[in-house]
């Protein structure tokens, strides 16, 4: 029965992965599993393995497994099952081989969504288990090598594209030029002390996509926000050290994130259309420093939007021409409700929103969150074949009249772009920003 | 066979209720005790509102979506867990021994439909075990203990309908009917069936996070 | 240091400069800045079609740039910004740029009494420290963590000695960052190495390193303490001496170490931003005794008083014995002054300032888009537009006061001195 | 697979024990009972009165038809004249239905299991 799974698991060779586990030895393994089990996991831990009664109600939430002909390997609990009750169940005597195994299935084969935790009647907490299962891979040194190289540029540079001090502050200029050619009077405010907003954003940002900062420029100037941006590391709100397990890492990026912030006396920060960020800074990273919640609050771009629609600070000049299909991603919509707010700001500025099925709460995963996409080349194809559902729903969204997908989330756009273009389903993907920037008013801007 | 009675329906009776509300109490208070030295989150995030929002779209039927995704599970397992506690709780036959032995009693449901709740109990027990062989998702999932324990969980059911309706050996089945009660009563803390007393918690413990932290649905 | 007896201390309020008058007279014009002293206001201006320059009490820079940004002045009043002409960048001091230009320059840094500005520069994609216009004579691939000693005569900064390609995360593993004084890196190649200090003397310098990716301490002088730990955050010399002082994550809680072993004989959930007295004897922190909690500790005893979101600007007095900070409670700030919180609730608060004998306590604070002094629990009604961080005379005696006043047709920057005593009554 | 088949049997045994066997009667059989029972939940139970006696080597009545008086039972008293609900569930004890069947089953089963002989279990007395 796990005949496919084996199948498909064979054609990846990651080299962080195969050099990692030729340093492993049994008694390694046993004594890190067990130091961490010990020293790092308690009562959800055991309450979550002890708890599950093997019933198969969570299959269903895995976007995986419906891809994957309800192949039961990859089930949540089957996925916890090859993983987390196996080395529970063994007292951490496993082999380098399983271990291999485990970390392509805790890193490869789940995006840490949650889906799964509205199946499961336990509420059991599978992306829990699945980080727990990364930590354990990362203390053991065996981690994919594109996010581990990701989790090093963190380490080193506070943000995740090996971006260089300058090279930041340069781009923010560089983009602050740009806009005014557009808009004259624009700024992006660097260090501006005791501004309203702190406008956070994620590495790939200044590296590839420029153009998103010049648009939140463009929105913030338009509806005359109090802003500023950091000239310091700090600016990043991205985390991939929390998705490989090392959490002392996670608790430095948010220590250096929030402290930009606090140190720039802001009443808040609003960061850009990233999912994974906001689960950072909103019940991950802070949580490891000891903040109950984010000490100085977190807006994300779909809140941020909602709100300057509804105080009219940004006006619809016309709506977007397409009809278009809004995807929710997991970690603002199960992780913090945005669903609506986005939807509202969706309408405001487009004729048609045809919705996709499921949606909201349940929406589908796109196969990319989790640092899946982070994994790098040696995965796409496992994201691809793994979101085939999200092809089949995308496609039934086509079929109704959708032709752009609003997808508010990097890592979302990442892997819904995969999945457009392997699938052939010919859609246009968008962060909602996009059709802001397109079709709201700009009072300032140079005729052209 | 009276000193085999007289065991099992006296010291015995102690003994299961004993270890079971023991046992109980020592599996809430000892994973309360480890959630607070090493799971701080559960305390500081748990939310009786949302906890109970939660918990409420869990044990009413077809009130979440994946109860609504399988209709004949969701049927069936409700069926089953309401038989599998009012059964032993309203039965007649248990609530004369409770009142004999301690003079307390309460309402008494009639022994035609315990009759019924004990087949569905039964029934649901080989629903779940041939689920449990046909199903991939779930076959994949199971293990021998699993079938332990719905032995376990059936044997009372069986053994009680048997001697109930007097049945060859039902002597013999009136004790495998209390001792198999005592062993399943005696073994819930500390099996699989302790999701008895973790479900509030675990559920409990999504549902704050979902409502309080993250503002969502999670059902 | 700077001699605050140098300045004007006379009781008065005297007007600096007109902002409503710039703001007619240039396109643009950015936030200001205001001088120690407060004898000079400065904001970037738009001078012309993208061209920009500085304007001083009214004064404009003879030259103007493409680009200035990063507006600051020294401790000793000198104003100094970050500008470019023609694609390249370097630092104006009172409208002067360096000879040298660069790729880059950031993160402006002084010394404490002025003399020496310090920036990080890149050219050719190579990374360096200048001081006064004087780069390191060793260039790295990558600097981050620029740090200056006191008398700004010494730079440090962590530095990768090693370079490797992107994706090679074994070599990475194997340390390839190390921390550069004066341009001169350490023996010592560690995984990484985060935020340093550098010592009074400015002769020794302690970093926050990690030895392996699962192993953090802390280096001084290249020379890591025996154990290490979970977790690390920024080392302190003693103000005094060289011991080194830092707080580590051991078995899950945070403690503070000295050199190596524990000094306050409690954890915590977590402890940072501890800060020294004058003399050194004495040092406060941000603590959270429990989750979610947060507080200052006195050479590790924490207040009763906590506060729920957050704690930052930890400060103490220069003798040591009052400690202050600004807390946030419930989306609201406070400022807090030795275990008391001050009654009124602000929009945001700035970091206390003592006077030298501690006997007051003072702040900058925000309410309703407003900004106000409070003093010693006072909440002083006269609201500004703009206001800078409150200065106590020498003396302790008199405060100055550096703020924008605005009404409909006016908005005036005004340098005010005010007797102490006249506020609190 | 070998452990499945066997849970497998034991399942379709104890399936078709259920409805393999039916109740069986006796004859000549007299039953203990009482006015106050009007509704029946169980089978009215068989009990041959002189052959009970004798074969317990019960002599005094008031063995079972005891009269107890400020929670002391009379020795020489006893009160085969009476029906057990006359006082069993009696206005002034305000007794309900449960306690004249836990009056009945106490002085059955606590003398029985004392004694090591006689039915027990519910199936023994309530036959069908």
């Amino acid at each position: 029965m796990t005949e496919s799974a084996e199948k498909i698991k064979k054609q990846f060779i990651d080299k962080g992965i195969e050099k990692g586990v030729e340093e492993l030895t049994p008694e390694k393994i046993e004594k890190t599993i067990n130091k961490i089990l010990k020293s790092e996991t308690g009562a959800r831990f055991k309450a979550y393995v002890e708890t599950c009664v093997h019933c198969g109600l969570c299959s269903e939430g895995c976007h995986y497994y419906l891809s994957h002909d309800k192949d039961p390997a990859f089930s949540p609990a089957g996925k916890v099952k090859q993983t987390i009750w196996e080395i529970v169940k063994t007292k951490g005597k496993v082999s380098p081989e399983f271990i291999k195994q485990a970390c392509e299935i805790a890193f490869t084969e789940c995006n840490l969504c949650k889906r799964c935790a509205m199946y499961c009647p336990f509420g059991i907490d599978v992306a829990y288990l699945m980080l727990t299962m990364r930590r354990i891979c990362h203390m053991l040194g065996v981690v994919p090598q594109y996010i581990c190289d990701t989790a090093h540029s963190h380490a080193s540079t506070m943000n995740q594209m090996w971006v260089k001090d300058d090279e930041w502050i340069d781009s923010l200029i560089w983009q602050e030029e740009e806009a005014r050619e557009e808009i004259p009077d624009l700024r992006i405010p660097l260090e501006k002390e005791g501004a309203d907003i702190f406008y956070s954003v994620i590495g790939p940002e200044p590296k590839f996509r420029a153009q998103l900062i010049y648009q939140a420029a463009v929105i913030m100037n338009v509806a005359g926000a109090d802003w500023t941006m950091p000239a310091t590391p700090g600016w990043d709100n991205s985390d991939m050290c929390m998705f490989i397990g090392e959490n002392e890492m996670m608790g430095r990026l948010k220590k250096s994130h929030f402290e930009a912030a606090m140190r720039l006396k802001v009443k808040r920060i609003v960061m850009g259309e990233c999912g994974h960020a906001f689960r950072s800074v909103y019940d991950m990273g802070n949580r490891w420093l000891g903040w109950k919640m984010p000490p100085i609050p977190v807006i994300h771009a779909l809140e941020f939007y909602h709100e300057l629609l509804t105080q009219g600070k940004i006006k619809v000049a016309k709506k977007f021409d397409k009809a278009v299909t809004f995807h929710d991603p997991c970690n603002v919509v199960r992780g913090r409700g945005l669903h609506e707010m986005g939807r509202e700001v969706t309408r405001a500025f487009t004729n048609e929103l045809i919705e996709m099925h499921p949606n909201r709460e349940q929406n589908l995963c796109c196969c990319a969150g989790g640092g899946v996409i982070n994994c790098g080349p040696p995965f796409k194809m496992k994201r691809i074949d793994g979101d085939r559902i999200k092809a089949e729903q995308l496609f039934n969204a086509k079929s109704r009249g959708a032709s752009t997908i609003i997808a508010p989330c990097h890592n979302c756009h990442g892997g819904l772009e995969d999945i457009v273009h392997h699938y052939g389903l010919g859609m246009d993907i968008k962060f909602l920003g996009d059709i802001i920037y397109e079709c709201m008013e700009k009072p300032g801007a140079s005729e052209g | 066979m009276h000193d085999l009675y007289a065991f099992v329906s006296g010291p015995l009776v102690w003994v299961a209720f004993i270890i079971f509300f023991g046992g109980s109490i020592y599996r809430l208070v000892s994973m309360a005790i480890l959630a607070k030295k090493k799971d701080g989150v559960v305390f500081e995030y748990f939310n009786f509102k949302y906890a109970l929002r939660s918990i409420f779209h869990w044990i009413i039927p077809f009130a979440s979506t994946n109860w609504r995704l399988h209709p004949w599970m969701t049927i069936v397992t409700f069926a089953f867990h309401i038989g599998l506690i009012f059964t032993p709780v309203f039965l007649f036959a248990h609530i004369i021994l409770i009142k004999e032995s301690w003079d307390i009693s309460w309402w008494a449901m009639p022994d035609g439909l315990a009759d019924i709740l004990t087949l569905v109990v039964i029934a649901s027990c080989v629903f779940f075990f041939v689920r449990r062989q046909v199903l991939p998702e779930v076959k994949y999932l199971t293990s021998t203990s699993d079938y332990v324990i719905l032995v376990l969980v059936a044997l009372p059911f069986i053994t009680g309908f048997w001697t109930y309706h007097q049945w060859p050996e039902s002597t013999f089945m009136g004790i495998l009917h209390i001792l198999s009660g005592e062993v399943m009563l005696a073994v819930i803390p500390f099996t699989k069936l302790s999701h008895m007393l973790f479900f509030p918690i675990t559920r409990g413990y999504m549902g704050s996070e979902f409502g309080g932290v993250r503002q969502a649905k999670d059902w | 240091m700077v001699d605050l007896d140098a300045w004007d201390w006379e009781v008065d309020k005297r007007m600096i400069a007109d902002l409503r008058q710039w703001k007619e007279q240039f396109e643009h014009i950015e936030e200001p800045c205001v001088s120690p002293d407060g004898e000079k206001i400065a904001a970037v201006v738009q001078s012309g079609e993208m061209e920009f320059s500085v304007c001083e009490n009214g004064t404009v820079w003879e030259s103007p740039f493409d680009k200035v940004w990063y507006l600051r002045y020294t401790p000793d009043g000198r104003l100094v910004g970050l500008v470019s002409d023609t694609g390249t960048w370097t630092v104006a001091v009172d409208g002067e740029a360096w000879e040298e230009t660069y790729d880059f320059v950031w993160n402006t840094q002084f010394s404490e009494d002025g003399k020496n500005i310090t920036v990080a520069a890149q050219s050719g994609m190579e990374y360096f420290a200048v001081t006064n216009g004087t780069p390191w004579e060793n260039k790295f691939s990558f600097m981050t963590n620029l740090a200056i000693s006191r008398d700004g005569n010494h730079s440090a900064a962590s530095v990768q000695t090693i370079s490797i390609s992107e994706g090679d995360i074994w070599s990475f593993r194997k340390g390839c960052f190390s921390v550069a004084v004066d341009g001169e890196p350490w023996d010592t190649n560690f995984v990484n190495v985060w935020e340093m200090d550098i010592s009074a003397d400015g002769r020794h310098v302690a970093a926050e390193v990690r030895t392996t990716i699962y192993d953090f301490t802390i280096a001084v002088d290249g020379k890591t303490w025996p154990e290490t730990f979970q977790a690390v955050w920024k080392p302190k010399f003693s103000p005094v001496t060289t011991s080194v002082t830092a707080s580590v994550r051991k078995n899950g809680v945070w403690v503070l170490m000295r050199d190596g072993r524990q000094i306050w004989d409690r954890s915590f959930v977590q402890l940072w931003h501890h800060v020294y007295n004058a003399d050194g004897t004495k040092i406060a922190a941000i603590v959270a005794p429990k989750y979610g909690r947060w507080t200052m500790a006195l050479d590790g005893v924490p207040w009763s008083l906590t506060f729920g979101d957050l704690v930052t600007d930890a400060v103490i007095s220069a003798d040591g014995r009052r400690v202050g900070c600004v807390g946030k409670e419930n989306g609201v700030y406070f400022i807090a002054v030795d275990g008391i919180r001050w009654n009124d609730t602000f929009d945001m608060a700035w970091k206390p300032v003592f006077s030298s004998d501690s006997a007051y306590v003072a702040a900058k604070v925000e309410k309703n888009g407003r900004y106000f002094l409070a003093l010693n629990g006072k909440f002083l009604g006269h609201g500004f537009k703009s206001l800078w961080d409150p200065v106590f005379s020498p003396d302790g005696k008199k405060l100055l006061v550096r703020g924008i006043e605005d009404g409909p047709d006016k908005e005036q920057y005004h340098r005010k001195v005010i007797k102490v005593s006249d506020i609190l009554g | 697979m070998r452990k499945t088949l066997g849970l497998l049997f034991l399942f379709s045994f104890l399936a078709a024990s259920l409805v393999g066997f039916s109740a069986y009667c006796q004859e000549d059989i007299s039953f203990v009972g009482d006015s106050a029972f009007t509704e029946r939940m169980r089978p009215s139970v068989p009990f041959l009165h002189d052959d009970h006696n004798e074969m317990a080597n019960i002599e005094d009545c008031n063995e079972c038809h005891h009269v107890w008086e400020d929670g002391k039972k009379l020795e020489w008293d006893s009160s085969e004249d009476k029906e057990c609900s006359e006082c069993h569930l009696s206005q002034e004890s305000g007794d309900s239905d449960m306690d004249l069947i836990k009056a009945y089953h106490n002085m059955c089963k606590e003398c029985h299991i004392g004694q090591k002989a006689g039915p027990v279990q519910c199936s023994e007395c309530h036959i069908k």
